[in-house]
Protein backbone atom coordinates (compact mmCIF):
# COMPACT_ATOMS: atom_id res chain seq x y z
CA UNK A 1 0.00 0.00 0.00
CA UNK A 2 1.21 3.63 -0.77
CA UNK A 3 1.70 6.05 1.68
CA UNK A 4 2.38 9.92 1.29
CA UNK A 5 4.95 11.54 3.97
CA UNK A 6 5.54 15.11 3.93
CA UNK A 7 9.25 16.58 5.30
CA UNK A 8 9.31 19.49 6.77
CA UNK A 9 12.15 22.22 8.14
CA UNK A 10 15.21 20.04 9.62
CA UNK A 11 14.23 16.63 7.98
CA UNK A 12 13.07 18.54 4.57
CA UNK A 13 16.67 19.95 4.53
CA UNK A 14 18.24 15.90 4.93
CA UNK A 15 16.10 14.20 2.74
CA UNK A 16 15.81 16.96 -0.30
CA UNK A 17 12.60 16.78 -0.64
CA UNK A 18 9.40 18.23 0.88
CA UNK A 19 7.15 15.33 0.02
CA UNK A 20 7.38 11.71 -1.27
CA UNK A 21 4.98 8.29 -1.98
CA UNK A 22 6.40 5.37 -0.29
CA UNK A 23 4.98 1.66 -0.81
CA UNK A 24 5.62 0.09 2.51
CA UNK A 25 3.62 -3.49 3.33
CA UNK A 26 0.39 -4.28 5.11
CA UNK A 27 0.33 -3.49 8.95
CA UNK A 28 3.29 -1.03 8.66
CA UNK A 29 3.69 1.23 11.90
CA UNK A 30 4.61 4.48 12.07
CA UNK A 31 7.94 3.42 13.67
CA UNK A 32 8.28 0.85 10.67
CA UNK A 33 8.63 3.19 8.00
CA UNK A 34 10.67 5.83 10.37
CA UNK A 35 13.16 2.97 10.13
CA UNK A 36 12.56 2.08 6.71
CA UNK A 37 13.19 5.75 5.44
CA UNK A 38 16.44 5.99 7.72
CA UNK A 39 17.37 3.46 5.05
CA UNK A 40 16.38 5.04 1.83
CA UNK A 41 18.09 8.70 3.12
CA UNK A 42 21.20 8.09 4.39
CA UNK A 43 21.27 11.66 5.95
CA UNK A 44 18.47 10.40 7.98
CA UNK A 45 20.43 7.64 9.67
CA UNK A 46 22.05 10.16 12.12
CA UNK A 47 18.62 11.79 13.08
CA UNK A 48 18.31 10.95 16.81
CA UNK A 49 16.53 13.62 18.32
CA UNK A 50 13.40 12.98 19.91
CA UNK A 51 10.33 12.81 16.90
CA UNK A 52 6.93 12.95 17.08
CA UNK A 53 4.54 11.31 14.66
CA UNK A 54 1.37 12.92 12.78
CA UNK A 55 -0.80 11.07 10.87
CA UNK A 56 -3.35 12.89 8.95
CA UNK A 57 -2.85 15.96 10.66
CA UNK A 58 -3.13 14.38 14.18
CA UNK A 59 -0.19 13.50 16.95
CA UNK A 60 0.21 9.37 17.12
CA UNK A 61 1.96 6.77 18.65
CA UNK A 62 4.63 4.91 16.95
CA UNK A 63 3.00 1.65 17.04
CA UNK A 64 -0.13 3.50 14.73
CA UNK A 65 -0.63 1.12 12.20
CA UNK A 66 -0.55 2.75 8.77
CA UNK A 67 -3.23 2.67 6.29
CA UNK A 68 -3.93 3.35 2.57
CA UNK A 69 -3.60 6.49 1.59
CA UNK A 70 -2.22 8.04 5.31
CA UNK A 71 -0.56 11.50 5.32
CA UNK A 72 2.50 10.85 7.22
CA UNK A 73 4.68 13.71 9.19
CA UNK A 74 7.65 13.30 11.19
CA UNK A 75 7.77 16.10 13.48
CA UNK A 76 11.60 17.35 14.34
CA UNK A 77 11.30 19.22 17.18
CA UNK A 78 8.84 22.50 17.37
CA UNK A 79 10.13 26.09 18.09
CA UNK A 80 7.29 28.31 16.95
CA UNK A 81 6.39 31.65 18.67
CA UNK B 1 -9.17 33.00 14.63
CA UNK B 2 -6.39 30.49 14.31
CA UNK B 3 -4.01 31.31 11.54
CA UNK B 4 -0.58 30.53 10.03
CA UNK B 5 0.00 33.41 7.57
CA UNK B 6 2.86 34.48 5.27
CA UNK B 7 2.28 38.60 5.62
CA UNK B 8 3.20 40.45 8.62
CA UNK B 9 0.70 39.86 11.18
CA UNK B 10 -2.20 42.93 12.00
CA UNK B 11 -1.94 43.79 15.46
CA UNK B 12 -4.70 45.46 15.10
CA UNK B 13 -7.29 42.91 13.39
CA UNK B 14 -6.35 40.55 16.08
CA UNK B 15 -7.87 43.27 19.34
CA UNK B 16 -10.52 44.03 17.00
CA UNK B 17 -11.72 40.48 16.79
CA UNK B 18 -11.37 39.53 20.53
CA UNK B 19 -13.11 43.06 21.67
CA UNK B 20 -16.52 42.17 23.30
CA UNK B 21 -19.71 44.05 25.19
CA UNK B 22 -19.08 41.99 27.78
CA UNK B 23 -15.19 41.80 28.20
CA UNK B 24 -13.04 43.78 30.35
CA UNK B 25 -10.24 42.84 29.75
CA UNK B 26 -7.77 42.19 26.63
CA UNK B 27 -4.27 40.40 27.13
CA UNK B 28 -1.60 40.25 23.81
CA UNK B 29 1.78 38.78 23.35
CA UNK B 30 3.55 39.49 20.58
CA UNK B 31 6.74 37.08 19.96
CA UNK B 32 9.05 39.54 18.08
CA UNK B 33 12.52 38.56 15.92
CA UNK B 34 15.82 39.33 18.88
CA UNK B 35 18.73 40.35 17.32
CA UNK B 36 20.80 38.02 19.67
CA UNK B 37 20.57 34.58 21.16
CA UNK B 38 23.06 32.54 22.87
CA UNK B 39 25.70 35.00 22.34
CA UNK B 40 25.11 35.37 17.98
CA UNK B 41 24.30 38.30 16.30
CA UNK B 42 20.81 37.34 14.90
CA UNK B 43 19.87 38.81 11.26
CA UNK B 44 17.10 37.15 11.27
CA UNK B 45 14.09 33.92 11.51
CA UNK B 46 13.12 32.04 9.10
CA UNK B 47 9.80 30.08 10.02
CA UNK B 48 8.29 27.13 8.51
CA UNK B 49 5.07 25.27 9.31
CA UNK B 50 2.88 22.15 8.36
CA UNK B 51 0.25 25.03 8.00
CA UNK B 52 -2.61 22.76 7.77
CA UNK B 53 -1.94 20.89 11.31
CA UNK B 54 -0.50 24.12 12.79
CA UNK B 55 -3.90 25.81 12.11
CA UNK B 56 -5.59 22.98 13.91
CA UNK B 57 -3.60 22.78 16.91
CA UNK B 58 -4.12 26.64 17.52
CA UNK B 59 -7.39 25.89 17.45
CA UNK B 60 -7.05 22.83 19.33
CA UNK B 61 -5.28 24.87 21.83
CA UNK B 62 -7.85 27.47 21.54
CA UNK B 63 -10.45 25.24 22.54
CA UNK B 64 -8.44 24.27 25.74
CA UNK B 65 -7.96 27.52 26.77
CA UNK B 66 -12.02 28.00 26.98
CA UNK B 67 -13.12 25.31 29.11
CA UNK B 68 -9.68 26.39 31.48
CA UNK B 69 -10.52 29.73 31.83
CA UNK B 70 -13.82 32.06 31.75
CA UNK B 71 -12.85 33.96 28.26
CA UNK B 72 -14.75 35.93 25.79
CA UNK B 73 -12.50 35.46 22.54
CA UNK B 74 -8.92 34.30 21.46
CA UNK B 75 -7.06 34.90 18.65
CA UNK B 76 -3.71 33.83 17.53
CA UNK B 77 -1.66 34.60 14.16
CA UNK B 78 1.45 32.51 13.69
CA UNK B 79 3.93 34.68 10.54
CA UNK B 80 5.97 31.94 8.56
CA UNK B 81 8.91 32.87 5.99
CA UNK B 82 11.28 35.71 6.86
CA UNK B 83 10.84 37.74 9.63
CA UNK B 84 13.25 40.60 10.56
CA UNK B 85 14.41 41.92 13.80
CA UNK B 86 11.68 43.88 15.83
CA UNK B 87 8.89 42.12 13.60
CA UNK B 88 6.35 39.69 15.06
CA UNK B 89 6.43 35.87 14.70
CA UNK B 90 3.43 35.18 16.16
CA UNK B 91 0.62 37.28 17.97
CA UNK B 92 -1.72 36.37 20.60
CA UNK B 93 -4.75 38.11 21.50
CA UNK B 94 -7.85 37.26 24.28
CA UNK B 95 -10.89 38.90 25.81
CA UNK B 96 -12.20 38.26 29.07
CA UNK B 97 -14.92 39.56 31.93
CA UNK B 98 -11.58 39.63 34.08
CA UNK B 99 -8.06 40.06 33.35
CA UNK B 100 -6.68 37.43 35.13
CA UNK B 101 -8.36 34.90 32.75
CA UNK B 102 -6.90 36.92 30.25
CA UNK B 103 -3.67 36.72 31.27
CA UNK B 104 -3.65 33.16 32.17
CA UNK B 105 -4.90 32.28 28.76
CA UNK B 106 -3.05 34.15 26.67
CA UNK B 107 0.56 32.62 28.69
CA UNK B 108 -0.74 28.97 28.25
CA UNK B 109 -1.12 29.63 24.52
CA UNK B 110 2.19 30.54 23.79
CA UNK B 111 3.78 27.94 26.07
CA UNK B 112 1.71 25.62 24.33
CA UNK B 113 2.61 27.07 21.10
CA UNK B 114 6.18 26.21 21.80
CA UNK B 115 5.37 22.41 22.81
CA UNK B 116 2.74 21.14 20.47
CA UNK B 117 2.36 23.23 16.85
CA UNK B 118 4.23 22.25 14.27
CA UNK B 119 5.94 25.36 13.56
CA UNK B 120 9.88 25.74 12.90
CA UNK B 121 12.36 28.51 13.42
CA UNK B 122 15.76 28.20 11.59
CA UNK B 123 17.92 30.86 12.86
CA UNK B 124 19.59 33.23 10.44
CA UNK B 125 22.51 34.07 12.34
CA UNK B 126 26.43 35.73 11.52
CA UNK B 127 28.04 33.46 11.05
CA UNK B 128 25.32 30.17 9.83
CA UNK B 129 21.93 29.24 10.45
CA UNK B 130 20.25 27.06 12.66
CA UNK B 131 17.18 24.97 13.61
CA UNK B 132 16.29 25.71 16.79
CA UNK B 133 15.58 22.56 18.86
CA UNK B 134 17.10 20.26 16.80
CA UNK B 135 21.39 20.54 18.06
CA UNK B 136 21.71 18.02 20.55
CA UNK B 137 22.33 19.07 24.05
CA UNK B 138 20.17 22.62 22.78
CA UNK B 139 17.76 23.94 24.79
CA UNK B 140 14.73 25.86 23.36
CA UNK B 141 14.98 29.63 23.53
CA UNK B 142 12.87 31.29 26.12
CA UNK B 143 11.15 34.25 24.40
CA UNK C 1 6.20 56.71 28.02
CA UNK C 2 3.71 57.41 30.67
CA UNK C 3 0.39 59.54 30.50
CA UNK C 4 -2.82 60.56 30.91
CA UNK C 5 -5.22 62.34 28.25
CA UNK C 6 -8.52 62.79 27.37
CA UNK C 7 -8.49 60.99 24.02
CA UNK C 8 -8.91 57.02 22.88
CA UNK C 9 -5.55 55.43 23.18
CA UNK C 10 -3.66 54.36 20.29
CA UNK C 11 -2.04 50.79 20.98
CA UNK C 12 0.08 50.97 17.72
CA UNK C 13 1.99 53.82 19.44
CA UNK C 14 2.58 52.22 22.79
CA UNK C 15 3.71 49.09 20.67
CA UNK C 16 5.99 50.79 18.20
CA UNK C 17 7.30 53.25 22.07
CA UNK C 18 8.55 49.61 23.45
CA UNK C 19 9.76 47.28 20.29
CA UNK C 20 13.69 46.99 21.03
CA UNK C 21 15.98 45.42 18.91
CA UNK C 22 17.35 43.43 21.78
CA UNK C 23 13.54 42.54 22.82
CA UNK C 24 12.09 39.14 21.81
CA UNK C 25 8.94 39.76 23.55
CA UNK C 26 5.64 42.41 24.15
CA UNK C 27 2.75 41.75 26.83
CA UNK C 28 0.26 44.37 26.64
CA UNK C 29 -2.77 44.97 28.56
CA UNK C 30 -5.84 46.65 27.55
CA UNK C 31 -8.78 47.72 30.59
CA UNK C 32 -12.06 47.75 28.23
CA UNK C 33 -15.50 49.10 29.36
CA UNK C 34 -17.65 46.06 30.05
CA UNK C 35 -21.51 46.03 29.90
CA UNK C 36 -21.94 44.76 33.37
CA UNK C 37 -20.70 44.94 36.51
CA UNK C 38 -22.31 43.67 39.71
CA UNK C 39 -25.49 42.64 38.35
CA UNK C 40 -25.87 46.16 36.30
CA UNK C 41 -26.30 46.95 33.22
CA UNK C 42 -23.41 49.48 32.33
CA UNK C 43 -23.60 52.55 30.08
CA UNK C 44 -20.34 54.01 30.44
CA UNK C 45 -17.39 54.08 32.65
CA UNK C 46 -16.07 58.24 33.40
CA UNK C 47 -12.56 58.26 34.39
CA UNK C 48 -11.18 61.49 36.17
CA UNK C 49 -7.51 62.04 37.51
CA UNK C 50 -4.93 63.87 39.11
CA UNK C 51 -3.07 64.06 36.54
CA UNK C 52 0.36 65.56 37.88
CA UNK C 53 0.04 63.31 40.37
CA UNK C 54 -0.91 60.30 38.26
CA UNK C 55 1.71 60.15 35.57
CA UNK C 56 4.25 60.46 38.33
CA UNK C 57 2.99 57.86 39.75
CA UNK C 58 3.12 55.47 36.67
CA UNK C 59 6.63 56.75 36.07
CA UNK C 60 7.26 55.28 39.41
CA UNK C 61 5.86 51.81 39.29
CA UNK C 62 7.46 51.88 35.71
CA UNK C 63 10.81 52.25 37.19
CA UNK C 64 10.15 49.86 39.99
CA UNK C 65 9.53 46.98 37.18
CA UNK C 66 12.66 47.92 35.41
CA UNK C 67 14.13 46.97 39.09
CA UNK C 68 12.13 43.96 39.39
CA UNK C 69 12.43 42.24 35.77
CA UNK C 70 14.84 42.44 32.85
CA UNK C 71 12.74 44.33 30.77
CA UNK C 72 13.15 46.94 28.25
CA UNK C 73 10.72 49.89 27.41
CA UNK C 74 7.50 50.18 29.35
CA UNK C 75 4.33 52.47 28.56
CA UNK C 76 1.35 53.19 30.24
CA UNK C 77 -1.18 55.53 29.17
CA UNK C 78 -4.63 56.02 30.90
CA UNK C 79 -7.23 57.77 29.27
CA UNK C 80 -9.57 60.11 31.74
CA UNK C 81 -13.06 61.63 30.75
CA UNK C 82 -16.02 59.43 29.15
CA UNK C 83 -14.90 55.75 28.15
CA UNK C 84 -17.80 53.82 26.23
CA UNK C 85 -18.46 49.88 26.13
CA UNK C 86 -15.34 48.31 24.65
CA UNK C 87 -13.39 51.66 24.25
CA UNK C 88 -9.90 51.06 26.17
CA UNK C 89 -9.41 52.81 29.43
CA UNK C 90 -5.62 51.75 30.03
CA UNK C 91 -3.44 50.26 27.85
CA UNK C 92 0.04 48.62 29.31
CA UNK C 93 3.06 47.56 27.11
CA UNK C 94 6.30 46.01 27.99
CA UNK C 95 9.13 44.74 25.92
CA UNK C 96 12.01 42.53 27.01
CA UNK C 97 13.97 39.50 25.95
CA UNK C 98 12.38 36.55 27.60
CA UNK C 99 8.26 36.24 27.48
CA UNK C 100 8.56 35.60 30.99
CA UNK C 101 9.62 38.92 32.35
CA UNK C 102 7.45 40.66 29.89
CA UNK C 103 4.15 39.05 30.82
CA UNK C 104 5.13 39.23 35.01
CA UNK C 105 5.96 43.54 34.81
CA UNK C 106 2.56 43.91 32.40
CA UNK C 107 0.59 41.98 35.18
CA UNK C 108 2.10 43.78 37.84
CA UNK C 109 2.20 47.37 36.20
CA UNK C 110 -1.82 47.12 36.21
CA UNK C 111 -2.32 45.47 39.75
CA UNK C 112 -0.45 48.56 41.05
CA UNK C 113 -2.57 51.04 38.73
CA UNK C 114 -5.36 50.10 40.78
CA UNK C 115 -3.80 50.34 44.21
CA UNK C 116 -1.98 53.45 44.05
CA UNK C 117 -2.59 55.85 41.36
CA UNK C 118 -4.58 58.94 41.96
CA UNK C 119 -7.63 57.92 39.31
CA UNK C 120 -11.48 57.32 39.64
CA UNK C 121 -13.99 55.53 37.83
CA UNK C 122 -17.61 56.68 38.23
CA UNK C 123 -19.81 54.05 37.22
CA UNK C 124 -22.68 54.97 34.34
CA UNK C 125 -25.41 52.35 34.99
CA UNK C 126 -29.10 52.05 34.00
CA UNK C 127 -30.62 53.84 36.90
CA UNK C 128 -27.73 55.80 38.02
CA UNK C 129 -23.59 56.06 39.09
CA UNK C 130 -21.46 55.69 41.69
CA UNK C 131 -17.98 56.30 41.89
CA UNK C 132 -16.42 52.86 42.24
CA UNK C 133 -14.34 51.87 45.41
CA UNK C 134 -16.37 54.56 47.60
CA UNK C 135 -19.21 52.69 48.93
CA UNK C 136 -19.41 51.10 52.26
CA UNK C 137 -18.30 47.03 51.99
CA UNK C 138 -18.05 47.80 48.86
CA UNK C 139 -15.37 45.31 46.80
CA UNK C 140 -12.89 46.93 44.07
CA UNK C 141 -14.07 45.48 40.48
CA UNK C 142 -12.05 43.26 39.51
CA UNK C 143 -11.16 43.59 35.51
CA UNK D 1 -0.76 80.52 56.32
CA UNK D 2 -2.45 79.51 53.65
CA UNK D 3 -2.55 75.99 51.58
CA UNK D 4 -4.21 75.08 48.27
CA UNK D 5 -6.58 71.79 48.68
CA UNK D 6 -7.77 70.13 45.04
CA UNK D 7 -10.15 67.80 45.65
CA UNK D 8 -11.29 65.03 42.92
CA UNK D 9 -13.96 62.64 42.20
CA UNK D 10 -16.14 61.45 44.67
CA UNK D 11 -14.75 64.47 47.58
CA UNK D 12 -14.96 67.25 44.59
CA UNK D 13 -18.36 66.16 44.02
CA UNK D 14 -19.36 66.97 47.73
CA UNK D 15 -17.53 70.10 48.12
CA UNK D 16 -18.87 71.20 45.01
CA UNK D 17 -15.66 72.62 43.95
CA UNK D 18 -12.09 71.65 42.71
CA UNK D 19 -9.99 73.60 44.56
CA UNK D 20 -9.95 76.17 47.64
CA UNK D 21 -7.20 78.07 49.15
CA UNK D 22 -7.26 77.61 52.86
CA UNK D 23 -6.05 79.38 56.35
CA UNK D 24 -4.54 76.99 58.55
CA UNK D 25 -2.53 77.51 62.09
CA UNK D 26 1.24 77.52 61.76
CA UNK D 27 1.91 73.36 62.48
CA UNK D 28 -1.48 72.02 61.51
CA UNK D 29 -1.22 68.06 60.10
CA UNK D 30 -2.74 66.68 57.34
CA UNK D 31 -5.35 65.09 59.50
CA UNK D 32 -5.98 68.22 61.29
CA UNK D 33 -6.96 70.02 57.82
CA UNK D 34 -9.32 67.34 57.47
CA UNK D 35 -10.55 67.77 59.97
CA UNK D 36 -11.24 71.31 59.63
CA UNK D 37 -12.88 70.93 56.06
CA UNK D 38 -15.44 68.07 57.91
CA UNK D 39 -16.66 71.27 59.41
CA UNK D 40 -16.83 73.90 56.60
CA UNK D 41 -18.21 71.32 54.28
CA UNK D 42 -20.82 69.38 56.07
CA UNK D 43 -20.94 66.53 53.21
CA UNK D 44 -17.49 65.78 54.25
CA UNK D 45 -18.74 65.13 58.02
CA UNK D 46 -20.28 61.47 56.79
CA UNK D 47 -17.45 60.36 54.77
CA UNK D 48 -15.97 57.29 56.21
CA UNK D 49 -14.10 55.43 53.46
CA UNK D 50 -10.39 55.35 54.24
CA UNK D 51 -8.21 58.18 52.63
CA UNK D 52 -4.93 58.39 51.49
CA UNK D 53 -3.25 61.87 51.91
CA UNK D 54 -0.68 63.27 49.11
CA UNK D 55 1.23 66.66 49.47
CA UNK D 56 2.87 68.56 46.75
CA UNK D 57 2.13 65.03 44.47
CA UNK D 58 3.46 62.31 47.25
CA UNK D 59 1.68 60.33 49.27
CA UNK D 60 2.33 61.07 52.92
CA UNK D 61 1.46 60.24 56.67
CA UNK D 62 -1.49 61.70 58.84
CA UNK D 63 0.87 63.42 61.18
CA UNK D 64 2.81 64.92 58.07
CA UNK D 65 3.08 69.00 59.56
CA UNK D 66 1.96 70.90 56.30
CA UNK D 67 3.79 74.48 55.19
CA UNK D 68 2.91 77.43 53.12
CA UNK D 69 1.68 76.82 49.55
CA UNK D 70 1.61 73.31 50.09
CA UNK D 71 -1.04 71.19 47.16
CA UNK D 72 -3.00 69.04 49.68
CA UNK D 73 -5.11 66.53 47.92
CA UNK D 74 -7.39 63.77 50.01
CA UNK D 75 -7.53 60.60 47.56
CA UNK D 76 -10.59 58.48 48.11
CA UNK D 77 -9.74 54.53 47.08
CA UNK D 78 -9.25 54.75 43.60
CA UNK D 79 -10.37 53.20 40.62
CA UNK D 80 -8.05 53.11 37.89
CA UNK D 81 -7.59 50.69 35.40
Amino acid sequence: MKVKVKFFAFLRERVGTGEITKEINEGSTVADLWATLKKDYPKLAPVEMRLLYAVNRNYVNPDYALKESDEVVFVPPVSGG
Amino acid sequence: MFRVIREPIDLKELVTYVTDPSAGAIATFIGTTRNNNEGRRVIALDYEAYPEMAEKELARLGAEAKQRWNIQRMAIVHRIGPVQITEPSVIIAVSAAHRDDAFQACRFAIEEIKKSVPIWKKEVFEGGEVWIGTQSGQRLPRR
